[in-house]
């Protein structure tokens, strides 16, 4: 395996997050398991790549060289006989304070779930790339429905008697001729229900179309007719906007 | 347009009754116009006054009739959402009628930062730092005004220092479905092994 | 969904050849995308290399196809422009829509994109993204479905895109008068700090 080092000297810092994806790496290249790995075998390695990195990357290789001392750490740790563990332990007390040094076995842990880190983010990347090859469409806005059926809100305190109250007010301050015609034309409701019915058959129209002509008792003829017609749900008026033309259309049975 | 595959026909025998047929196209309408707003499974259970637990099966069929028709747009559920997007294949057409969204890829350091805020959540900068082996200001900040992540009050201890959870806003950016479909991410690693 | 009237084989007699069918699904997912913006006949046959003339026919085509499978929404030409618009017998669905509360509140990032929009406005997509760092799509369809910012007009220069203005009920809700008195409030608070 080791006529695979011209490969790692291709290798720049650049390319890995940090010396834990540096590490994972010399494991994986040499096909280690992380549970098995003594540390020391990809110790030598990793340091001879930072040796080469240096020259280029001094503000960034500062976690590296943590790593690094780490890594001599452990390595110098087995070196020494099993029979002083109790150096071993004063030894990590001691590094412990400044979190330099940690234990072969923790390191491995550190290791695996960095590596479970890795895979997910390759996973988000691969979402990523994929989502960002969609797009959706932009809404269409509903408040011109909503504003429909606010209509309902807007009158629910108002009734019929307040309504006819209101045409009153409304056609005594406006001055309307008085069309003679309508003494001749003495059509009742029911007649002109039916003939407002007859005339959405087709298509809607708007309140002002129903009108002949703008005398008082066309305008409150065809006013009560259509008071009549809604309150039979017969007919249902829309306004697509405040102030704008009111809508007349058979309700659909 | 052969994107009739085997994977239709099953998800097609795990559909709602033939009963909901007749719901498809008013459903892909008001997808249509909730754009990228999406409804949610309380919204179509409420507007065709189905049953909650109805509601994904519906989906699940509009999309395979989707896929039989070879339509371009499917229905996918987005952040406890359900909307129309577009397929992959498209993309290039969008380019070129510059309809698509600039791209916003994240930086390898601000993904894997994201990555374990996600698995430790809440957690400090320093156990980011501790779990990277880099220091990660600069991916934190780069998260943090992207709103994929937010503050998230402050730890024990010296210092106080601030927790950081993901938010919402990262299921939108990655198209992921809910929560639970960000952790099955790391469920899934994990058996790998 | 019985809509494959007898005026749907009349268009089919006067369509474009089978030579094009290949195309209907990305002309419209094109159409879905482009939305309300819609696209010209130069524009399509640029992006599918075809001549102007044939365009209509095409787009006819398609129109077809969308009535045979039932589709609620078809293409249509508006103005100089052909769009997706849904069909009236989806009216009542969006208006049972509208009436449904909204399942949650603003998120931080429609929050932003709304008082970016309120103190710039009117203001382009790409200008907000500019501002933000990130796509706003998605919450510029947020703030547009809840009727808080509207379409107003479009600006200068390529692709001539919409602007966006926030809506009278805006207003209204922080009892202002005017557009210049939120600006202005929007430019004390800056001072302030």
């Amino acid at each position: 395996m080791s006529d695979s080092f011209p490969l790692v000297y291709e290798v720049t810092l650049d390319a890995f997050s940090g010396p834990l994806d540096l590490l994972l790496h010399l494991i994986e290249q040499e096909e280690l398991d992380i549970h098995e790995i003594a540390i020391a075998k990809v110790t030598d390695q990793y340091l001879k790549l930072l040796q080469d990195s240096l020259g280029q990357h001094l503000d960034v290789a500062s976690d590296f060289i943590v790593m690094a001392a780490t890594l001599l750490a452990i390595k110098a740790r087995s070196l020494l006989p099993r029979s002083i563990d109790a150096f071993d332990e004063h030894l990590e007390d001691a590094y412990d304070e400044d979190d330099l040094v940690v234990s072969a076995t923790e390191l491995k842990e550190r290791l695996l779930e960095y590596r479970l880190i890795k895979q997910v983010t390759e996973l988000l990347q691969q979402h990523e790339g994929e989502h960002n090859d969609s797009v959706g469409r932009l809404p269409i806005p509903l408040t011109p429905y909503r504003e429909l059926l606010q209509v309902h809100d807007h009158l629910a305190d108002v009734d019929l008697s307040r309504m006819f109250q209101a045409l009153a007010t409304a056609l005594q301050r406006v001055a309307i001729e008085y069309n003679v015609d309508v003494v001749r034309d003495r059509e009742t409701i029911p007649q002109r229900m039916r003939k407002i019915e007859s005339q959405l058959r087709h298509a809607p129209r708007t309140l002002v179309s129903l009108l002949k002509s703008p005398s008082r008792r066309e305008i409150v003829t065809v006013f009560l007719a259509v008071l009549e017609l809604i309150k039979l749900n017969r007919i249902i008026c829309k306004q697509e906007e405040r102030f704008g033309d009111i809508w007349i259309e058979l309700q659909n049975k | 347009m052969d994107r009739t595959s085997e994977q239709v026909t099953t998800v097609q025998t795990t559909m709602a009754g033939p009963f909901h047929e007749h719901l498809l196209p008013y459903l892909e309408g008001l997808l249509f116009a909730a754009g990228t707003e999406g409804l949610t499974d309380r919204q179509i259970a409420r507007v065709f006054d189905v049953s909650l637990d109805d509601v994904e099966p519906i989906c699940l069929h509009l999309l395979a009739q989707q896929k039989a028709q070879g339509r371009i747009f499917e229905v996918r559920r987005i952040a406890d959402a359900w909307q129309l997007i577009t397929l992959p294949e498209l993309f290039p057409y969008l380019q070129s009628l510059a309809l698509a969204p600039p791209p916003s890829a994240l930086s390898q350091a601000a993904l894997e930062t994201l990555a374990i805020i996600a698995y430790k959540q809440p957690i400090t900068r320093l156990d980011i730092e501790n779990i990277r082996g880099v220091k990660s200001e600069r991916a934190i900040g780069t998260l943090m005004s992207r709103g994929l992540i937010c503050e998230a009050g402050r730890a024990q201890g010296p210092g106080r220092p601030f927790l950081y959870e993901t938010t919402r806003d990262v299921l939108d950016h990655f198209g992921l479905a809910s929560m639970d479909e960000l952790q099955r991410l790391f469920e899934q690693s994990l058996n790998q092994e």
